[in-house]
């Protein structure tokens, strides 16, 4: 988990935005403003921002700086959107990606066995 | 790859090796023992493994993996990698959006 | 056999070359491939949008690419080995405006004489096959049997099964020149020597006119970079191959998810020719604004990759197809194509192997024009 | 379409300089960066910059983008953040992603100063959450004040791995220990000490096995590797850790130039795939140059140098200057690259062993396989010198680039020379007053101030300390040896913080007088009650 720091010993303080509310996957979170989310996600102890499409394997940070797909969510009904250079805003919805929606891989499985039978 | 101009080149019969399982290509989910497998097939070039397989053609355009495929496909063909001509670099250098790529901003003549 | 004679010789190993390679291996002839580059397939083979169609077709090329679709596309994959993509999802040609429909029309009357399954639908019977499809869309043509493949693992997939077969394929070995014996052509000039066959196809795009030349023919073409785009993945929306009375843009949604679009921006035949196979600044946008009036839900879906290629266009839109010469003989022949991706392959098995070929005999001849009344 | 003289891409210290003595001689400059702040790489350096008085030395790296804003700002350069490229075109036409809209800028001549990007290796589990790129963990402690992880394992010795080694430390992260396949330390020695005083174990030719965990890293285990990288049986290690930070090395963001047809080669000693370019970084393409780690990985003061030659080197191309002017700017320039590319770890030495010091010393054979200089080795290098009364100890022991401590020193005790690479050695006559300068001033954390007292049977060792809580005088604790191992007991009698050290505290420990050549780290506390344990140890016991 990415536990905050206040204080650092050559960068002084960290400067932070107004603390703003967010969700993911239907849980409040909190977060600065202007963060990316990727940030926030870390320090409230979130690890997994997808799963992949073809071998369903968790992801999460990786490059950190918008280079790789790996910390890409369903931000606001969006999907891939790069959570490590998105800024976090109030009220934003953060939905785990699966594949390239925010439909569990069960879900969809379900749903087809149902289409299926009909 | 000029010494590699006739395709007929026996690699010999595959022979999977441990780590074949494993990810290369973290953006399209290509494994070591694929890429290994298309060389045997007879897909000698880089451009020729990224059209087959998707390896370092998603989102980071192979940022991250371009060196490690380089590196399976030299091995595999018993060359340098430095012989291989990297694949073509494209625009977008940063992945956009339809609808930016689509808006020319206010023409700012100066 | 040695090494430098075989029954035919293929010039070009894009998805002709290597498909032809592949049904002439099948039925036990032996085949060389020459490619110039260094790479296989690295021309129109893996630069277009991967549209499987008959719709909008000349009608002369029309009868191909139906049997394509009823013979060949079906069972490709399985019969390479390999995942192609075919997706028979239909095609939709859009219109917004009257002027677009009798465009349209027009496609759809040449196409059903030749009894192709073609039809004019309105904008909600549209919207109904695709719902994501703009409401200024008024009708479109609609082509059940189209689809769709990837184009890249086609050319790779006729590639490697005909390696399997025991084809020899060369790259980085350029057609220098082709030689007569007796006068039947019989030889092929490269670095790595001079080859022999029977029968020598030429399968070279652009490069077949100068190739040809050597023993003189001419065939009236030239060279288009056309532009194409690809997204990240996408959620699934639909299957359709898309295109546009307007030619805005053309393309799919493939099975991995990734849109490919292809485009022109109009600037085409007066672009700064700078002899290379780059994009330029204004097509990709140019493209982008074509499918964002038709599809405004792909407003955020992202590109990763634009790219160019060239693509040889004889002077009536048409590939030629056919034996050198008044009419078919054995040994010596001629083929140069567009490089799309139904027609091709298709021919290899059909012309070459195949007793009933639904060719005329000078439909697609090169000789269309040595008689034309200049 | 937007016209300017001179576009250059990146605003890093290479894209930054080259800007600046373009504009200088009066071009019209505009820098595209996809930043929001610029200066590049600069703004997650924290440590202290190697290298000369002339070329920042000793200013930390986010400083020196600050001063490379504040200079281009005055010369009127149009920066241009949160501007992204997203692809060069024919005539050197740029098309520019700004907000929500693209732009098209045209210049007469152009810079290309992208970068590097991280290279990475594959391991078992290398895709779980928690295995992370060097460069993020930076990112997200230096930037957004976020431990990236609380118990760390770092892959590579490089100086890239070596440096956020440290910055982990100080953003108050566990880090483990570190791990490289290659048998020895890639990086400078100085950095891989500064790390292993504080405890911290090395295992070289050593590498990952696997990353642990279902849905994110808990654990991880290495083994040794032969000379073929092959691992050997039975050497297993595990560690309990949340993250794991892969430090393998940078390759040369070199994508536009290929876009654009310039000539690329592969080039293994400068990282990869670079542009073909003259000695003033034209590219085959002429008014297209390429300036920084995009032309071959250096250090970031070489990427400076660079920029500015091929800054004038535009200007020339321009017209703003003549051949003669820019020649003789070039050359100074030169001059100092020339000073720079020297040493143990100039690029044409990259992947050589060097086995002597240009003195003719033998090298720390310690510091290349555990990261310290081992207590029998260091009596041999020139700036370690015993005598009574205070002194500086130089545990400067390789070849690099770097002189800052001749220039601090008032008194001129210590001695670098003409030569850059010089090690330090002590002047003999000179007078050490214990200001401790020389200490602040080491990018390299190499410089002790120790004052043997052998009268009274102590000695009081002066060092660099960098770490939050900073110990207060009369604070108890332990005293670490150069390989972080409790070496006695100590007691703080002097904290010392001022402007001109920069953010470096120097910390006097006092420690018996026979320890005064051992004790290298302070550390709060008993010695039983060590917070950081010497993880190896507990690691081996649970694999064996």
């Amino acid at each position: 988990m990415g536990t905050r720091f206040d204080e650092h010993p050559i960068l002084g303080t960290t400067e932070r935005g107004r603390l703003v509310s967010f969700t993911y996957d239907g849980k409040t979170l909190q977060g600065y403003e202007g963060e990316p989310v990727a940030v926030a996600l870390s320090a409230a102890g979130v690890k997994v921002h997808r799963y992949t499409a073809k071998r369903h394997e968790p992801r999460g940070i990786f490059c950190a700086i918008g280079r790789c797909t790996d910390c890409v969510m369903v931000v606001d009904g969006v999907p891939n959107v790069r959570t490590c250079m998105t800024p976090l805003a109030e009220g934003m919805r953060v939905q785990t990606q699966y594949g390239a929606t925010a439909t569990p891989f069960e879900d969809v499985a379900t749903a087809d066995e149902k289409g299926g039978a009909r | 790859m000029k010494e590699i101009c006739d395709r007929t080149l026996d690699l010999g019969p595959f022979e999977p090796k441990p780590g074949d399982d494993q990810i290369v290509c973290r953006c399209e989910e290509v494994t070591q023992g694929e890429i290994r497998r298309a060389v045997h097939d007879g897909l000698f070039t880089i451009a020729e493994i990224r059209r087959y397989l998707r390896c370092g053609m998603g989102l980071c355009q192979g940022q991250t993996c371009a060196r490690l495929v380089k590196g399976i496909v030299a091995r595999e063909l018993g060359v340098s990698p430095d012989e291989l001509e990297p694949a073509s670099s494209r625009a977008p250098m940063r992945p956009i959006e339809m609808s930016v790529f689509a808006k020319e901003a206010e023409r700012d003549e100066r | 056999m040695s090494d430098k004679t075989s029954d035919v010789i293929v010039v070009g190993a894009g998805i002709i070359g290597c498909a032809t390679a592949y049904y002439l291996a099948k039925k036990g002839v032996s085949v060389t491939v020459f490619e110039a580059d260094e790479v296989i397939g690295n021309g129109g083979s893996t630069r277009n949008g991967g549209g499987v169609r008959q719709s909008g077709r000349d009608p002369r090329e029309l009868p191909l690419a139906m049997y394509a679709v009823k013979n060949l596309w079906p069972t490709l994959s399985e019969e390479l080995g390999a995942d192609v993509e075919y997706c028979q999802g239909g095609n939709l040609r859009l219109g917004k405006t009257e002027r677009h429909l009798e465009i349209l029309r027009g496609l759809r009357d040449k196409a059903v004489a030749l009894g192709l399954d073609m039809r004019m639908i309105d904008g909600d019977e549209v919207r109904a096959i695709n719902p994501y499809l703009s409401e200024e869309v008024i009708g479109a043509s609609w082509c059940p049997t189209d689809g769709h493949a990837n184009p890249l693992k086609s050319t790779y997939a006729y590639y490697t099964a005909a390696r399997r077969l025991g084809v020899r394929f060369y790259s980085g070995c350029p057609v220098l020149e082709l030689r007569k014996v007796k006068g039947e052509l019989r030889q092929v000039v490269t670095p790595e020597g001079t080859f022999e066959a029977g029968s020598v196809v030429v399968a070279a795009g652009y490069a077949s006119r100068k190739i040809l030349n050597t023993v003189g023919i001419d065939v009236p073409m030239s060279n288009v970079l056309i532009e194409a785009l690809v997204t990240e993945m996408e959620p699934p929306m639909f299957k359709q191959m898309l295109g546009t009375a307007d030619a805005d843009f053309y393309g799919h949604q493939t099975s991995h998810g990734s849109f490919v679009f292809g485009g022109d921006s109009g600037f085409e035949t007066v672009n700064e020719d700078n002899g290379h196979d780059r994009t330029t600044s204004v097509t990709a946008p140019a493209i982008c604004r074509g499918i964002l009036r038709y599809i405004p839900k792909l407003a955020n879906a992202k590109i990763v990759r634009t790219w160019a290629g060239f693509e040889d266009v004889c002077i009536d839109g048409v590939p030629v197809l056919g034996p050198r010469g008044r009419g078919p003989r054995p040994g010596g022949c001629l083929r140069v194509h567009r490089p799309r991706l139904w027609h091709l392959s298709h021919r290899g098995q059909t012309w070459q192997t195949h007793p009933r070929s639904p060719l005329g005999s000078t439909t697609l001849s090169r000789s269309r024009w040595d008689s034309s009344s200049r | 379409m937007n016209r300017t003289d001179l576009i250059v891409v990146g605003a890093g210290p290479a894209g930054m300089s080259a800007a600046i003595e373009a504009a200088k001689r009066g071009a019209h400059v505009t820098v595209l960066d996809e930043n929001s702040r610029p200066g590049g790489q600069l703004f997650k350096q924290i440590h202290k910059f190697f290298g000369s008085k002339e070329h920042h030395a000793k200013v930390r790296g986010f400083v020196i983008g600050e001063e490379l804003m504040e200079e281009a700002a005055r010369l009127g350069v149009d920066v241009r953040l949160d501007s992204t490229v997203i692809g060069l075109y024919q005539d050197k036409e740029v098309v520019v992603r700004e907000g929500e809209e693209v732009s098209h800028h045209k210049a007469d001549a152009i810079v290309i100063a992208t970068g590097a990007a991280e290279n990475m290796v594959t391991f078992e589990g290398w895709t779980l959450p928690g295995v992370i790129g060097a460069g993020a963990a930076q990112t997200m402690m230096n930037l957004h004040g976020v431990r990236p992880g609380e118990r760390v394992l770092m892959l590579g010795t490089g100086n890239v791995g070596l440096v956020v080694s440290y910055q982990l430390k100080q953003a108050g992260c566990d880090v483990v220990a570190l791990v490289d396949a290659a048998p020895r330390v890639g990086g400078y020695g100085v950095h891989a000490a500064k790390v292993a005083r504080t405890g911290v174990p090395f295992y070289l030719s050593h590498t990952i096995k696997r990353a642990e965990g279902t849905d994110h890293v808990t654990g991880v285990t290495i083994a040794q590797v032969d000379s073929h990288f092959q691992f050997v049986p039975g050497t297993e290690k595990h560690f309990d850790v949340d993250t794991i930070c892969v430090a393998v090395g940078l390759s040369p963001m070199s994508q536009l130039f290929k876009m654009d047809g310039c000539k690329v080669v592969d080039d293994r000693k400068k990282g990869g795939q670079v542009p073909v370019v003259d000695d003033r970084g034209e590219t085959s393409i002429p008014g297209i140059f390429a300036a920084g780690d995009v032309s071959g990985i250096e250090e970031a003061s070489s990427a400076m140098i660079e920029g500015r030659i091929a800054g004038l080197a535009a200007a020339e191309y321009l017209g703003f200057i003549d051949k003669d002017e820019m020649d003789k700017a070039v050359a100074a320039n030169d001059a100092a690259l020339d000073g720079l590319r020297q040493g143990m770890f100039a690029p044409k030495n990259r992947g050589e062993l060097v086995t002597t010091t240009e003195e003719g010393i033998p090298v720390s054979q310690s510091l290349l396989e555990h990261g310290y200089v081992a207590d029998d080795e260091i009596a041999r290098f020139p700036g370690v010198t015993g005598r009574v009364g205070i002194h500086p100890v130089m545990e400067c022991t390789q070849n690099i680039p770097c002189n800052p401590c001749q220039d601090a020193c008032l008194k001129h005790c210590i001695k670098v020379g003409d030569h850059i690479t010089q090690l330090p050695a002590v002047e003999p006559n000179s007078t050490c007053i214990g200001c401790g300068m020389c200490v602040a001033s080491c990018p390299g954390q190499a410089i002790f101030l120790v004052d043997e007292k052998d009268e009274e049977g102590f000695a009081d060792v002066t060092l660099p300390y960098e770490f939050l809580p900073v110990p207060a005088k009369g604070d108890r604790g332990v005293a670490l040896g150069r390989d972080g191992s409790p070496v006695c007991e100590a007691e703080v009698v002097s904290v010392r913080q001022t402007r001109a050290f920069d953010h470096t505290t120097l910390l006097t420990m006092r420690v018996p007088a026979d320890m005064a050549m051992r004790a290298r780290f302070f550390r709060a506390g008993s010695a039983n009650a060590a917070t950081n344990e010497t993880s190896a140890t507990a690691a081996t016991a649970a694999a064996e």
